[in-house]
């Protein structure tokens, strides 16, 4: 009984962080048509700045949290700028600038960190919540939780109540039709990968207290959010978001009751059959003739 | 390792530094394929290393060549090493095969037929399985980390240094001492065969000599991003010790365990950058958290027997250049390289076959920890593993010390047929 | 009168079958690896004409390699009918795989393709009995015929270049027969093709299992050389190798992908006294090759044709 | 008997109702006009006939036997071949190349025949094949060319070549006048009175009326994807709702 309350309270900050994760690679895929296989790398950037600004120069943590969105916001633009739009039209152009930069990356994070063991950023919400004497949250996930379900709903309400955000989701459901609409598409590519990248760092700076931080950490980000973004449709937003819950649930339930290696082929296997089933995935638009 | 992160940051980020970080890899990269100017009637003697210094595996490689690099420097500041009538000074010849087998085997003829090296020392595993029809039928000394490499078709295969999993033997040994009333205990391990598996079933066995029940184990994948879910199963099993047999996960772990109110005790095989894991939970948690992984300005290292030389110093060296990248690798290559020159200096040669009969020629090999002894016939069908004392680590008031050393070999004479029953159990390969 | 294209390919193999004697060290292994490295990246090349990209290509040699492996070393059959079977085995299990793959199309089949792959790896590593998991299956006999050693780098070689050569003559032959033209067809322009009659998803299936089976043979070729097979040599970071040697070298043509293998191994090979910073460096090659040759290395040899052309054709005095 | 006959067929995409309820039987040898205001129905009877997809309800009976549910290739092989709005062709395929492509039922084959050349003699005759069809819709003159560097009225052409490879007993043409001018679309009409001499059943959606007007025989009129009007190019002509609808449809 106990277990179970406790994981499905760790199943919930899961989804959180995997929703996270996802949405990012989503809007860039949706409106650019790229896929980013930096993203992960995005993420770690994220984490890495924590542990330099925080963990290294004491910079207080939501200052550095800040920082981080910037700086992987940053990239994401440059990434956009001088290597996406170049590629317009040419995804397998883009997709192989993506892996260009992810080697990078990661040869900058180990030029930062060195290697050894993994880095650690102590976590500055220290301590847990105790309800009950059967359910303990951290302090630290409770607030990655609360954050990064204010940065959904912050990016819900961009996409569906302002005017930039509605342009957004026109160029991802017909690039031609938006053009046409006289809708900037350079300045939509610019501003999905932007909103990508800050929810990247943001993930990234949210992680850095509780987990391992290494240059190859994004490979892990990569494949969670593939099989997330499949199975929630790769057009949908609220379709990742539910299936980065569904996901994190059985990843947990299974994890704890079967085996970690079975839970992340249940989700594999899980993906192809919503593949086969609903090739657009649970939530995705169905493609007509 | 008495550094605080802000000090390794800045260690690492003086200006000096930084370049020097950068170029960390072009300047090894020149040291190994400029032969060193030689002062008159020196020779010089190349040594190789097969390691990952890029991708995942690269913690498990490139300390190990900071390390030896130290080492050699050392040496040869001292005016090299007399073998045979001859002084010869030490290089470190390093390729990175970044744990892919495809590179593994044309790195080891890199190193053995371009560079014409005398030994190579690797991490183990698959790179290792991939070099060995060559290394053996060309009768080059091969050095690995993971005894379970050998096999009877292996004479030039030698691991004379880490005996992982087995030393995990004492730290269990000294904890069940330690607390006679502890019956059951949780293990939470990789679902690999090299490091998990081989790692569970020696504490499998250990556990079992103590007539301590293990409740469960846990094999994980290297995915693994939050261990929250794995350690509340673990610990829904009320177990009086948790056993950490990996090394990578061990701070996220011992963090769930704190967060999720873990009371009992925890052993672990390592514990590298454990001030982070006190960071991240407190100095009353970790106290008297067992593991096997010594400090190197431990005091205790400066004790007789102890066959590795002025270990504060090095320690000091490793970590004005690398601060923050110590890990195990750091002194067990180092380890493997000073084993070498006492081989070679016996056997009067630099050749790989006469140095290979020079370490099996002595029937008490030195051990980093003190006087070893051949082992591994029982296993794996080739006494070609090094096994004597090693230390048993505790945290005391947020100081890793020494508790005391306790003898693997002893252990192995005594119990090495659970150790082989439970090997089986996991379909572990042995004779 | 024989073509200069055959005469080229003539002096090519010639150039090979000496090549190795003027190597040394490693590089002859590095000329092995290079070899069945090629005909991984030319049988993908004929996946991709129908125009899906898959990610589980890598997966499928490991299908074969891991057959190959088991047969020769627990039922001790022969190098020369394990090797075989491992290509009908990695076609088999492609033909398997077709049904719930082909349902979808474009980037759907690669991220689906790429989940069924990282599964059968998973699955490899999980099943001890046979897989051996993580550390895979070691000691595989190297091939035995008239007492030759195979371990003998050159020796290997040949055996390499004469399959290697016999799978390129046939998958150059598909391309170019009928088949070829119909696989075309259902790239460019699938409801065309499918009002004339074309069975377009019989199609895409036929070049997944028949990329499966060569991949299948190099993936044989490999473990018989390395005497180990384990999950981690087939993983997704191989994968993502095998796409940067075929779009860099360019998929427009038959060579394209080859002097993209070639090229960038090298390169990768030259970077290594790098080191750590290795990886940083090829990223940025990356980068600057699909910027300033979009349409892959292939692009390089018209234009070098036509300055050649030209120079003649106004010899400077 | 009718080569084609479509039985109430009627078509639902989720809420709209595509088709409803549509009737009607197309003779051996005939040329018959498909028509009616955009929206009417015209392209989904299409692709219901060419099984791009099935219809909601309702049977499509070609020579005798069902054909719902078939896939288009299936429904290639038995006969019934479609040209597409627009030039829908291999772009970067020669002329002789494109139409070889749409001698695929002759000449397929498998891997160890193409591989042994046990083909040859029918790659061979599909060459033939390819170069009388290309002769018959008079483009041997540029045959090596690029589809893509051929005039619209030429592109047409080669379309209806394409599909003519594949002798096909009914020929579906999509709009196959729309954007020509009037000489172009002078030639095309020759080319498929031509087509149907040659014993090819032909039916054509068009909306260029005079065209239509002047090649077919009969006419079926669409509208709101109901059945209108059927009949002779005069009594369309006269006929009081077919005239409403196009003025609704055009006002």
């Amino acid at each position: 009984m106990e277990l179970f309350l406790q994981s499905i309270i760790n199943s919930f900050i899961q989804g959180g962080f995997f929703a996270l994760w996802a949405v990012g690679l989503v809007l860039v895929f949706g409106v650019m048509g790229v896929v980013n296989f930096a993203h992960g790398e995005l993420v770690m950037v994220g984490a890495y700045t924590i542990w330099v600004l925080h963990a290294q120069y004491g910079t207080p943590y939501l200052w550095s949290l800040c920082l981080a969105i910037l700086l992987v916001m940053m990239i994401g633009l440059a990434m956009e700028r001088f290597l996406f739009r170049p590629k317009q039209g040419d995804p397998l152009g883009g997709l192989i600038n993506s892996i260009g930069v992810l080697f990078i990356l990661q040869v900058v994070a180990h030029v930062v960190g060195g290697t050894g063991p993994a880095k650690q950023v102590a976590p500055p919400y220290a301590g847990t919540m105790i309800i009950g004497e059967l359910l303990r949250i951290p302090y630290q996930r409770l607030f990655a939780l609360a954050i990064s379900a204010v940065a959904l709903l912050l990016l819900w309400y961009f996409l569906t109540r302002t005017k930039l955000g509605w342009s957004l989701r026109a160029v991802a459901v017909d690039r031609e039709a938006a053009a046409l609409q006289g809708i900037n598409i350079n300045r939509t590519s610019a501003i999905a990968i932007g909103v990508s990248g800050a929810l990247a760092g943001l993930a990234g700076g949210l992680m850095a207290p509780m987990t391992n931080i290494y240059p190859t950490m994004g490979h892990n980000v990569l494949i969670t959010a593939f099989i997330v973004t499949i199975v929630g449709g790769m057009g949908s937003l609220s379709g990742a978001v539910i299936a980065a819950v569904l996901y994190a649930f059985l990843h947990t339930f299974v994890t704890v009751y079967v085996s970690g290696t079975i839970a992340t082929m249940c989700g594999l296997l899980i993906m192809v059959v919503v593949l086969i089933i609903r090739p657009t995935g649970i939530m995705g638009k169905r493609v007509s003739e | 390792m008495t550094k605080t992160p802000k000090e390794v940051f800045q260690a690492r980020f003086g200006r000096r530094r930084f370049l020097g970080t950068a170029l960390a890899g072009a300047g090894a990269a020149i040291l190994g394929s400029f032969p060193r100017i030689s002062i008159a009637g020196t020779k010089t003697v190349k040594l190789g290393m097969n390691i990952p210094m890029t991708g995942d595996y690269a913690p498990w490689g490139l300390p190990g060549l900071y390390g030896c690099q130290i080492i050699a420097n050392n040496l040869n500041t001292d005016g090299g090493v007399k073998i045979g009538g001859d002084r010869y000074m030490i290089e470190m010849v390093a390729y990175d095969h970044g744990y892919d087998t495809e590179k593994a085997i044309q790195g080891f003829k890199k190193l053995a037929l371009q560079d014409k090296v005398k030994m190579v020392m690797m991490l183990g595993g698959s790179t290792v399985g991939s070099v060995l029809p060559f290394a053996m039928r060309r009768k080059m000394l091969t050095s690995t980390l993971l005894p379970s490499d050998i096999t009877p078709e292996t004479p030039y295969l030698v691991a004379p240094c880490e005996s992982h999993p087995l030393y995990n033997v004492t730290g269990v040994e000294w904890l069940a001492r330690k607390n006679p009333n502890a019956k059951t205990a949780v293990i939470i391990t990789t679902n690999d065969i090299e490091y998990g598996k081989q790692s569970a079933a020696t504490y499998n066995a250990a556990f079992e000599v103590e007539g301590i029940k293990v409740v469960d184990v846990n094999f994980h994948g290297f995915d693994v991003v939050d261990f929250a879910p794995i350690v509340s199963s673990l610990l829904a099993k009320k177990p009086d010790i948790f056993c950490m047999a990996t090394d990578v996960y061990t701070t996220p772990i011992v963090e769930q365990l704190f967060h999720q109110g873990y009371k009992g005790k925890i052993v672990s095989c390592t514990l590298d950058g454990y001030q982070d894991v006190i960071a991240k939970t407190s100095k009353e948690f970790v106290e008297g958290l067992t593991y096997q992984f010594p400090d190197f300005d431990d005091p205790a290292l400066n004790k007789p027997g102890i066959n590795f030389p002025d270990p504060g110093g090095f320690d000091m060296a490793f970590n004005k250049d690398h601060a923050g990248e110590w890990s195990a690798v750091a002194w067990e290559y180092p380890s493997i390289l000073l084993n070498w020159v006492e081989a070679a200096k016996a056997a009067g040669s630099v050749e790989p076959v006469a140095v290979t009969d020079a370490m099996k020629a002595d029937s008490s090999p030195p051990h980093t920890f003190g006087p070893g002894k051949w082992w591994g016939k029982e296993l794996w069908g080739l006494s070609n593993a090094v096994v004597g004392d090693w230390p048993v680590v505790a945290i005391n008031n947020g100081k890793a010390r020494i508790q005391e050393f306790r003898s693997v070999y002893n252990w192995l004479q005594k119990y090495n047929n659970v150790l082989k029953k439970h090997m089986q159990a996991l379909d572990l390969r042995t004779v | 009168m024989i073509s200069p294209r055959i005469i080229s390919i003539v002096v090519l193999l010639v150039g090979l079958v000496i090549l190795p004697h003027f190597l040394k060290f490693h590089h002859q292994d590095f000329l092995i690896f290079l070899g069945i490295n090629i005909l991984v990246v030319v049988s993908y090349r004929l996946m991709t004409l129908t125009g899906e990209w898959s990610l589980i290509h890598i997966v499928m040699m490991g299908v074969g390699a891991y057959t190959s492996a088991l047969l020769s070393k627990s039922l001790g059959v022969s190098f020369w009918i394990s090797m075989p079977m491992a290509g009908i085995s990695a076609g088999f299990v492609a033909a398997l795989l077709c049904f719930p793959l082909f349902r979808m199309t474009q980037f759907y089949f690669l991220i689906g393709s790429f989940a069924v792959g990282e599964a059968i790896r998973l699955a490899w590593i999980y099943f001890v009995k046979p897989f051996g998991g993580s550390s895979g299956i070691n000691n595989v006999p190297p091939p035995e015929f008239w007492g030759l050693d195979f371990m003998e780098p050159i020796i290997y070689f040949y055996l390499v270049l004469t399959i290697v050569t016999i799978c390129l003559f046939i998958l150059y032959r598909i391309e170019n027969s009928r088949i070829g033209l119909t696989l075309h067809a259902v790239h460019w322009q699938a409801p065309l093709a499918e009002s004339v009659g074309v069975d377009t998803w019989r199609y895409r299936s036929l070049a997944f299992i028949i990329a499966s089976l060569f991949v299948g043979i190099a993936g044989a070729l490999k473990v018989h050389y390395l005497g180990i097979v384990t999950p981690h040599q087939f993983g997704v970071g191989t994968m993502v190798f095998v796409l940067i040697w075929v779009i860099l070298g360019g998929y427009n043509t038959f060579w394209g992908p080859i002097l993209g293998a070639v090229v960038l191994s090298v390169l990768d090979e030259s970077f290594r006294t790098f080191e750590a910073l290795r990886p940083a460096i090829y990223g940025a090659l990356l980068i600057a090759g699909i910027m300033f040759l979009p349409k892959g290395f292939e692009s390089i040899a018209p234009k070098v044709r036509a300055w050649w052309r030209s120079s003649r054709a106004s010899p400077s005095p | 008997m009718a080569l084609l006959e479509a039985n109430n067929v009627t078509m639902r995409f989720g809420g709209i109702t595509a088709l409803d309820d549509v009737s009607f039987s197309i003779q051996e040898g005939e040329i018959r006009g498909l028509i009616g205001p955009n929206g009417a129905g015209k392209s989904t009877m299409f692709k219901n006939i060419a099984g791009f997809y099935p219809p909601t309800q309702g049977d499509i009976v070609f020579a005798g036997n069902s054909i719902c549910g078939k896939t288009p290739h299936a429904v290639a092989r038995l006969g019934i071949v479609r040209t597409f709005q627009e030039t829908t062709l291999f772009q970067e395929l020669t002329v002789f190349e494109n139409v070889l492509v749409g001698c695929h039922l002759q000449a397929r084959t498998n891997v160890f025949s193409a591989l042994f050349g046990a083909d040859r003699a029918k790659q061979a005759k599909a060459k033939q094949k390819a170069l009388e069809v290309i002769d018959f819709i008079g483009l041997s003159d540029r045959k090596e060319q690029l589809a893509s560097a051929l005039p619209l009225g030429s592109q047409r052409a080669l379309a209806t070549a394409v599909a003519l490879a594949s002798d096909p007993k009914l020929l579906l043409m999509d709009e196959p006048f729309a954007g020509m001018n009037t000489e172009e679309t002078k030639h095309m009409m020759d080319l498929t009175t031509k087509v149907v001499e040659s014993g090819i059943t032909i039916v054509l959606v068009e909306h260029d009326m005079k065209a239509v007007m002047g090649l077919c025989g009969y006419l079926t009129v669409l509208n709101f994807g109901g059945l209108l009007a059927e009949g002779t190019p005069e009594e369309i002509r006269a006929n009081e709702q077919v005239i409403e609808a196009y003025l609704g449809g055009t006002a």
